[in-house]
């Protein structure tokens, strides 16, 4: 048979028809239809038995209780522990993303050693016996030179098993370099030593004062223990009480008190000592816990006459009167000092002349007070029998030079440690540690510091992550992250009691990274001697049992630990500090006519931990934009510079320039700029590297000559056309 | 080489340039056709859309593309149904502009949405509230409609007609057409409408909603209208691109004048209804929901008064009196004139439609959203228009679209030579009347 | 379900969000991200495809330095209940991919069903939709936080706030192996709610005496669900949406800023529109 | 055809129609023919071709003998798979579950030597392939069928319990999903009420249960969230 067009047609109609009769496109239509609702490369995830594990947040020093949702051994999210002392249920945004950190590829994965230059990012993974015994010779060199002295560490924080243990390295090794992050605490603790004669730190009884006076305290902008402090703002809201904010810049702290008084950058101190004024003045004291007063009220009022005050703050004289007689009217007012999240040192005529005003109004360790809280205690360890290098080294003088000559008073001063490296210092450093800080993103005047951890032979870093600091290290030897690890978090952050939570591992360890404190116990064993006589744990986890005693049970069952009665570190204030010259800000009015001040925001970390996606998502799009980031300026300042909004600019000031994009804001005072503090990273991943910029490359440390401590609260600046 | 498939007694452009002009299209075809790829592997994120413009370029292009193609209904409605005779000398090519712009619109939507191989859900998951549902309905309908109305243009192609099949299956659909276009005329009043219900219903957007009729919206109604009247309009520019390309003149002015007059008397019903619906959402509607005029208009750079001015006088009031007025509509130049401005005004109708809903600012604290097509967008919406015109050049080429051509264009010597070559390409079927 | 709507009224879930508490501080988004299997990209700053089920808005007087005052507004999801359950979006959408309880007051999204015409997101004045217009990537080992009780999403189709929904089909199991039916106020709180470190925010059912947002809020049936306290307001409220979300402020201008006013409205005081 | 033929025919001048006539009825007699082959090819192609294509197989990594189980631990079906506290179910339970009591190999089954060789000793979860496991977009609550409903496990499960053997896992290609959710039979006949578990059959069963949510204003059926997430 001849198959001819005709045919061939026939065959493809029946064909058709056939096809149409039988599943095959209706099948495939649905089948392809159910194939895009759930494409193969979409995550499925794996349903299981739902668990809570609680624990304890150490990504910032606010102390909340979490509650980790697991699905099988997966966490899936994180929650506010309910019934928790400081957060009850409440959690913060950088608490919701630690899951991110936690199971994020910016993770460093296992120890690894630099095979390239410094900074290349060339790594060779290598096995903790390796990194140990690196660590070891490296120590075990100098020491054997007798430049155990030679050797620094850094930590996020003083306190806390974990930060006594590398505190208790360094002495048996013999250094006094050991040093924390500077934060506000440092000016707290110096100022309670000056007030109140004591080591401690304050606490503040927020949630029963019934007036609030914040010089610049972000209270919700993660001032303190962030959860509590924004509970506290809600209960003053409820309660009705008056919150007066005083600041240059309108920040959500400002915009939820129910007075904002604006006033010139820098002269916090100057309207507290005003408002002080006002109060002797009027007699409106109560003097029952302030000695010394006498003759120094006489020079109060000489110094701080309320025109005067007017004059240098910029807030009216009649508001000064008024924010004084609210203050004192009020059954138990309270001021609070810091600025922002309280991540500078600061000033001490400051910090005092605002404690004095709650002693004025005779709040000190009272109810809905100012309470002068002694240290935690918890941690009685023998002291360390030091061998001869060891002891050689202690008496050396510090790097930093703190605890000497004009800097007597001062623990830490992390802020000189770059000019100290870069050869101010009394000795070269040969070997630096760094354990929860991120010194190369977080010091002010960042370039210095990057320059300072050039100079530094041998840089071990502990940090969990790939930051700015890790990147400039020669040897990593990764920490769990908080949520596959036993630490005591002590719990200071303002509160007015004495608290210790605990983290636990929610999760066994998710890549090749060791405890911090299993390193040093294993690097203390390696070293022998009286090194590993001075750790007398089999590991970190007995060591924590031991060290918490009678605690332990308690922690383990309740994840925190309150302290009932806590004797205050003294009940009478002493006038200190307050004669102290105030702490301008660095560069010339000439040449730089305006002036920039860092502000906080609570969705960047502003610290050691770097913002997770989440966070960053969070973030308005009149912060950063792409990778710009953004400076507030008053519409009136940027119309004399010619620029709009979102215009971008060269941002230039005495330490280093920068190009920003321009948001207007009403709520900053012509003349000033604002940018936020933590952005800018050069590490991590693409989530957040590379966006915005670091503050801490423009503004550099400025020394309260009083204390030797970093006090800068902006830098002058010029803002021209990009 | 293709003379066999030409129509008798009309003379086309050489083969060469029929195929340049083929080849510069296709480029451009292709192009769109890339683009098209593109959006369908990697995703909508090849658009400048987002969550503010959810509908963008787009949906403007298939409501403009529908209301244009409008001419191919109306035509037949007024040719078939009121009897309006001399039209069958324009409602090929009425009908054949209708396809294309309905089956462009069909591939724009098919690009348009998110998951093209769920697209049917609109069928079988079928929402009867939603003015999309009873887009998707009337649309797929018409369109078939066309088709239907289309296929026995195809099947009058020289050689298709040879086979007696198709010649009267060609035939006895010619005979049934005037039930097509009831149809047509029906389900396009649906779905025209429906698609000014898409914007109309939406009550959350104080720009768009309108107050109405029964179930539907005054846009419902006034894109119907709007369609019908600005359709022919658009169809009587394109039949004078064509002539203007190729170069003789194709319909006779007298059926042109008709269509253009009804179609004038149509756009001026239309401004009419359109001025009064814009007055009372204007001072009714939109105060009612706390809004202004100003709150449209200004406040940004782009949508201002000029909008309303250019849609409804320029578009509406201007085309209108041009065409309605006998002295002006004759005269060429004005006539076109108005065509253009009708065809601008609906388009800009439908920009405002479906964009400035989209830009204009809600909640009060919201901002204008401004949005400016991605190149991708830019293809993918030419790239019909190069469909349409390739269609066009082929049909053209070789349908009987235009049935005053051959009168108005006596061809004189090589009338014999262009016959002679087909009947060596069909042997065995020797046509009639050859 | 027949024999469930006899055990008692329906439920209405809805939120009363206190703006003079409310911080802006961003947990009840980043909770809802966690919480809800949200996606992220490199660059989330161009804020007009990023998705947020929960977005805070900023609101400002307008005034200039030092009067200027802000306010910070989340915004979810309103679950609008229109006019009988005709919510501004469910209405519009082609393929029922949306649609709204009577039982519940919830607007549900479901994207398997959603082809991605987008029709919703214009329909929705508050822009609380969301258009997945990249495929889902989560960067590596971080899908292992991806919780099981909320389905990921795929590219091209629209997404929202569910007044998280899955917490009540979970509650609902578990009144079910205790031998109930009713889900307790307790059990049912949305992650928003649950995180919000100012306690901003009250979840509940509006119909509800006993709910605590029942009582903050006050709704009146016969005045289009109004709130009857003074301090209420809902967004876009003349429109018709009849939201199920409340916002509360003490300041006038920020009430103001919920609605659209002419100049001589009083704020909060203009009659309904009808249709 | 040919009466379209006739017609066509009618349609053409003498001359044409002259030499076309026999050939016409010949080639219709073909045409008809191509037509039955291209149906019947189709035909087969796609009812009994493409279902072979579309689904696969696997086999469970070893033999689970159901009968055995149910008559050893009592309690039916729920010793091993029951409600958690949350109400939450467990499903296929977990390597712990079994170790409970197969801690030591029972019996001397080749199936039972793997299994203790190569998960329980091993700790290794079995990988089983759950036959009814359903989309990622569905919430199917077995608290409120079961407990609530009071139904049985065969009406959605079949007689999974009585088997002795582990059947093979059937699985679509393009969706790779079990075939016990996406129907057994290709043109969608249901003998058993657990022959297929797609949306439709749940709306079925609901809707002879009079379970009928009706609280959807669209559908006027259950709303979406009753079972998808």
């Amino acid at each position: 048979m001849k198959v001819d067009r005709r045919s061939f047609l026939s065959f493809v109609i029946g064909g058709a028809a056939g096809t149409a009769l039988s599943p095959l496109p209706w099948k495939l239509m649905d089948d392809s239809s159910i194939w895009s609702q759930m494409w193969p490369w979409t995550p499925v995830p794996p349903d299981g038995e739902v668990v809570y594990e609680n624990s304890t947040c150490s990504l910032c020093p606010g102390g909340c209780g979490i509650s980790v949702r697991k699905v099988d051994n997966r966490a899936v999210k994180i929650e506010g522990r309910p019934g928790h002392p400081v957060n009850d249920g409440s959690i913060c945004i950088l608490g919701l993303s630690g899951l991110q950190m936690l199971y994020g590829p910016t993770r460093i994965k296992s120890p690894m050693k630099r095979i390239g230059e410094r900074g290349e990012g060339k790594w060779q993974k290598i096995s903790w016996d390796e990194a140990i015994a690196i660590l070891t010779e490296k120590l075990t060199d100098i020491r054997d030179k007798g430049e155990a002295h030679t050797v620094a560490a850094i930590a996020g924080s003083d306190s806390g098993t974990v930060p006594a243990l590398i505190r208790r390295f360094m002495t048996a090794y013999g250094s006094p370099n050991f040093m924390r992050s500077p934060s506000q605490r440092d000016v707290d603790e110096l100022a309670v030593k000056a007030l109140f004669g004591g080591d401690g730190r304050t606490g503040f009884d927020v949630e029963n004062a019934d007036y609030i006076l914040s010089f610049g305290s972000g209270f919700v902008d993660g001032w303190g223990s962030p959860v509590r402090m924004f509970k506290a703002a809600s209960l003053w809201k409820e309660k009705n009480i008056t919150v007066v904010q005083v600041e240059p810049r309108l920040s959500n702290s400002a915009a939820k008190a129910t007075r904002w008084v604006p006033l010139n950058p820098g002269t916090e101190a100057d309207l507290a000592l005003g408002i002080a004024a006002v109060l002797v003045d009027e007699n409106m004291l109560d003097t029952r816990a302030v000695s010394g007063l006498g003759s120094w009220k006489n020079d109060l009022l000489a110094a701080y006459a309320t025109e005067k005050v007017s004059q240098t703050t910029g807030v009216a004289a009649g508001v000064i009167v008024d924010l004084a007689k609210g203050f004192a009217g009020a059954n138990r007012p309270l001021a609070l000092c810091g600025r922002g999240k309280g991540l500078v040192s600061g000033s001490l005529r400051e910090t005092a002349a605002v404690y004095l005003l709650n002693a004025l109004s005779g709040n000190i360790n009272r109810e809905g007070g100012m309470w002068a809280m002694p240290e935690a205690d918890y941690i009685q360890w023998p002291d360390v029998a030091t061998d001869n290098l060891a002891s050689a080294g202690l008496v050396q003088p510090r790097l930093d030079g703190a605890g000497t000559g004009k800097y007597a008073d001062a623990r830490y001063l992390t802020n000189r440690l770059a000019d100290s490296v870069n050869g101010g210092g009394p000795y070269p450093m040969q070997a630096l540690l760094v354990a929860g800080a991120n010194p190369c993103h977080d010091l002010p005047d960042t370039q210095r510091v990057r320059a300072a951890f050039a100079r530094i032979p041998f840089i071990v870093s502990f940090s969990s992550f790939q930051d700015e600091t890790a990147a400039m290290a020669d040897l990593l030897m990764p920490d769990h992250v908080y949520l596959e690890r036993y630490e005591d978090v002590p719990i200071g952050a303002g509160l007015a009691q004495q608290m210790i939570g605990l983290s636990k591992p929610v999760v066994s360890p998710q890549f090749n990274t060791r405890h911090l404190g299993e390193v040093l116990i294993a690097t203390a064993m390696a070293m022998g001697g009286s090194i590993a006589n001075a750790f007398p744990w089999d590991d970190y986890e007995t060591c924590l049992e031991e060290t918490l005693a009678e605690k332990w049970d308690s922690l383990m069952e309740t994840g925190v630990w309150v302290q009932a009665d806590t004797e205050p570190v003294a009940d009478t204030f002493q006038l200190a500090g307050m004669d102290a010259p105030a702490v301008q800000a660095e560069g010339d009015v000439n040449s730089f006519p305006l002036l920039l001040v860092p502000y906080d925001a609570i969705q960047l970390t502003s610290g050691y931990v770097g913002e997770a996606p989440f966070m960053i998502k969070a973030v308005a799009d009149t912060v950063i934009k792409g990778t710009d980031g953004f400076i507030e300026v008053n519409p009136q300042t940027a119309r004399a510079a010619g620029l709009a909004e979102g215009e971008r600019a060269r941002l230039t000031t005495p330490r280093g320039e920068a190009q920003v994009c321009v948001h207007l804001f009403e709520g900053i005072q012509p003349g000033v700029l604002a940018m936020v503090r933590g952005l800018g990273h050069t590490a991590y991943d693409g989530h957040l590297a590379g966006k915005g910029v670091n503050i801490n490359e423009l503004i550099g440390p400025v020394e309260d000559p009083s204390t030797g401590f970093d006090a800068a609260w902006g830098i002058r600046a010029k803002l021209a056309k990009a | 080489m293709d003379s066999a498939l030409i129509p008798k007694g009309v003379k086309r452009c050489p083969m060469w340039q029929f195929l340049l002009g083929l080849g510069i299209v296709g480029a451009v075809l292709a192009w769109g056709v890339y683009a098209m790829l593109l959006v369908w592997f990697k995703g909508l994120n090849q658009t400048n859309m987002n969550d503010y413009y959810g509908f963008a370029l787009w949906i403007w292009a298939d409501l403009a593309v529908i209301a244009l193609g409008g001419g191919a209904f109306f035509s037949g409605l007024l040719k078939y149904i009121v009897g309006k005779d001399e039209l069958k000398n324009i409602i090929n090519y009425a009908v054949l502009i209708g396809f294309i712009c309905y089956s462009s619109a069909l591939l724009i939507l098919a690009i348009d949405i998110g998951q093209p191989l769920r697209g049917w859900f609109i069928f079988w998951h079928a929402n009867v509230h939603s003015m999309l549902t009873e887009v998707a309905f009337c649309l797929s309908c018409y369109f078939a409609v066309l088709t239907i109305e289309y296929i026995p243009l195809i099947l009058e192609n020289r050689q298709l007609d040879k086979v007696p099949f198709f010649h009267n299956l060609s035939h006895n659909m010619h005979e049934t057409m005037a039930v097509f276009a009831a149809t047509g005329a029906f389900l396009s009043f649906f779905h025209q409408g429906s698609l000014g219900g898409v914007a109309g219903v939406l009550f959350g957007r104080p720009f768009a909603f309108r107050e109405g009729l029964l179930i539907w919206p005054w846009t419902f109604f006034l894109f119907t209208w709007s369609a019908a009247a600005y359709g022919p309009c658009f169809t009587l520019l394109i039949t004078w691109i064509t002539e203007k390309v190729a170069r003789k003149k194709l319909v006779k002015d007298n059926v042109i004048e008709l269509l253009a007059k009804i179609s004038g008397w149509m756009i001026f019903t239309y401004t009419i209804a359109k001025i009064c619906d814009t007055t009372r959402w204007a001072n009714i509607t939109a105060p009612g929901l706390g809004q202004n005029l100003a709150d449209f208009y200004t406040g940004n750079a782009f949508y201002g008064y000029w909008i309303l001015f250019a849609e409804i006088i320029l578009g509406g009031v201007v085309p209108a009196i041009i065409l309605i007025s006998a002295p002006l509509r004759k005269n060429p130049t004005w006539r076109v004139t108005a065509f253009f401005l009708g065809v601008m005004g609906v388009s800009l109708n439908r920009w405002v439609m479906v964009l400035q809903v989209m830009a204009v600012p809600i909640m009060p604290f919201d901002t204008w959203a401004l949005y400016y097509p991605s190149w991708q967008e830019v293809a993918t919406t030419i790239l019909p228009v190069a469909y349409g015109i390739i269609l066009i050049m082929i049909s053209y080429r070789y349908l009987p679209i235009f049935p005053q051509e051959a009168e108005l264009n006596p061809i004189q010597e090589e009338a014999a030579m262009a016959v002679e070559p087909h009947t060596e390409s069909v042997p065995d079927l020797k046509p009639a009347n050859a | 379900m027949k024999h469930e709507q006899t055990h008692g009224t329906p439920m209405k879930y809805g939120m009363a969000i206190d703006l003079d508490k409310c911080t802006g501080c961003g947990a009840c988004m980043v909770a809802c991200m966690a919480e809800n299997n949200i996606p992220f990209k490199e660059d989330e700053s161009e804020k007009l495809v990023s998705i947020t089920w929960m977005r805070i808005f900023k609101l400002s007087n307008g005034k200039s330095f030092p009067d200027l005052d802000i306010c910070y507004l989340p915004r979810p999801c309103q679950h609008c209940e229109g006019h009988g359950g005709h919510s501004p979006c469910v209405s519009v959408c082609p393929a029922t991919a949306t649609d709204y309880s009577q039982e519940t007051g919830i607007v549900s999204q479901i994207v398997t069903r959603c082809f991605g015409c987008r029709y919703c997101m214009g329909a929705c004045p508050y822009h609380a939709r969301y258009f997945n217009w990249w495929d889902p990537v989560w960067p590596d080992g971080m899908e292992k936080y991806l919780s099981p009780n909320v389905s990921p999403r795929m590219r091209g189709v629209v997404e929202k706030c569910s007044f998280c929904y899955h917490r009540y089909q979970l509650a609902k199991n578990k009144a079910y192996l205790n031998g109930g039916r009713r889900v307790p106020e307790e059990a049912y709180q949305t992650a928003c709610t649950q995180a919000c470190p100012a306690g901003a925010i009250v979840f509940g059912d509006l119909n509800n005496p006993e709910h605590q947002v029942h009582q903050i809020v006050k709704p009146d049936p016969d005045n289009g669900n109004r709130s009857r306290n003074d301090r209420a307001f809902r967004l876009l409220e003349r429109t018709g949406t009849n939201t199920k979300v409340y916002y509360l402020s003490s300041r006038e201008w920020v009430r103001r800023a919920g609605d659209n006013y002419l100049a001589h409205e009083k704020t909060g005081q203009v009659a309904k529109l009808h249709h | 055809m040919s009466t379209l033929d006739e017609k066509a025919q009618a349609g053409m001048d003498d001359h044409a129609a002259h030499g076309g006539d026999g050939k016409a009825s010949g080639a219709g007699g073909f045409i008809i023919l191509f037509f039955i082959i291209g149906f019947a090819a189709s035909m087969v192609l796609g009812w009994v071709i493409f279902p072979k294509l579309l689904y696969s197989q696997k086999q469970q990594p070893l033999n689970f003998n159901h009968a055995l189980h149910v008559e050893e631990v009592g309690e039916g079906c729920q010793a091993c798979h029951y409600f958690r506290e949350d109400g939450s179910f467990s499903g296929i339970p977990k390597l712990a579950q079994c170790t409970e009591c197969h801690e030591e190999p029972m019996g001397d089954t080749e199936d039972e030597a793997i299994f203790v060789e190569q998960y329980v000793t091993k700790d290794r979860e079995v990988p089983w392939l759950s036959y009814s496991r359903q989309p990622d977009c569905v919430f199917f609550s077995h608290a409120a069928h079961v407990i609530g409903a009071k139904m049985d496990c065969v009406v959605c499960h079949g007689h999974i319990g009585e088997s002795e053997v582990s059947r093979p896992y059937e699985y679509n290609r393009l969706t790779g999903y079990s075939r016990d959710i996406w129907g057994k039979n290709i043109a969608g006949f249901k003998r058993n009420s657990w022959d297929r578990m797609k949306m439709d059959d749940c709306a079925a069963c609901h809707k002879e249960a009079d379970a009928i949510h009706d609280v959807s204003v669209q559908t006027q059926r259950g709303h979406c969230y009753v079972c998808h997430k």
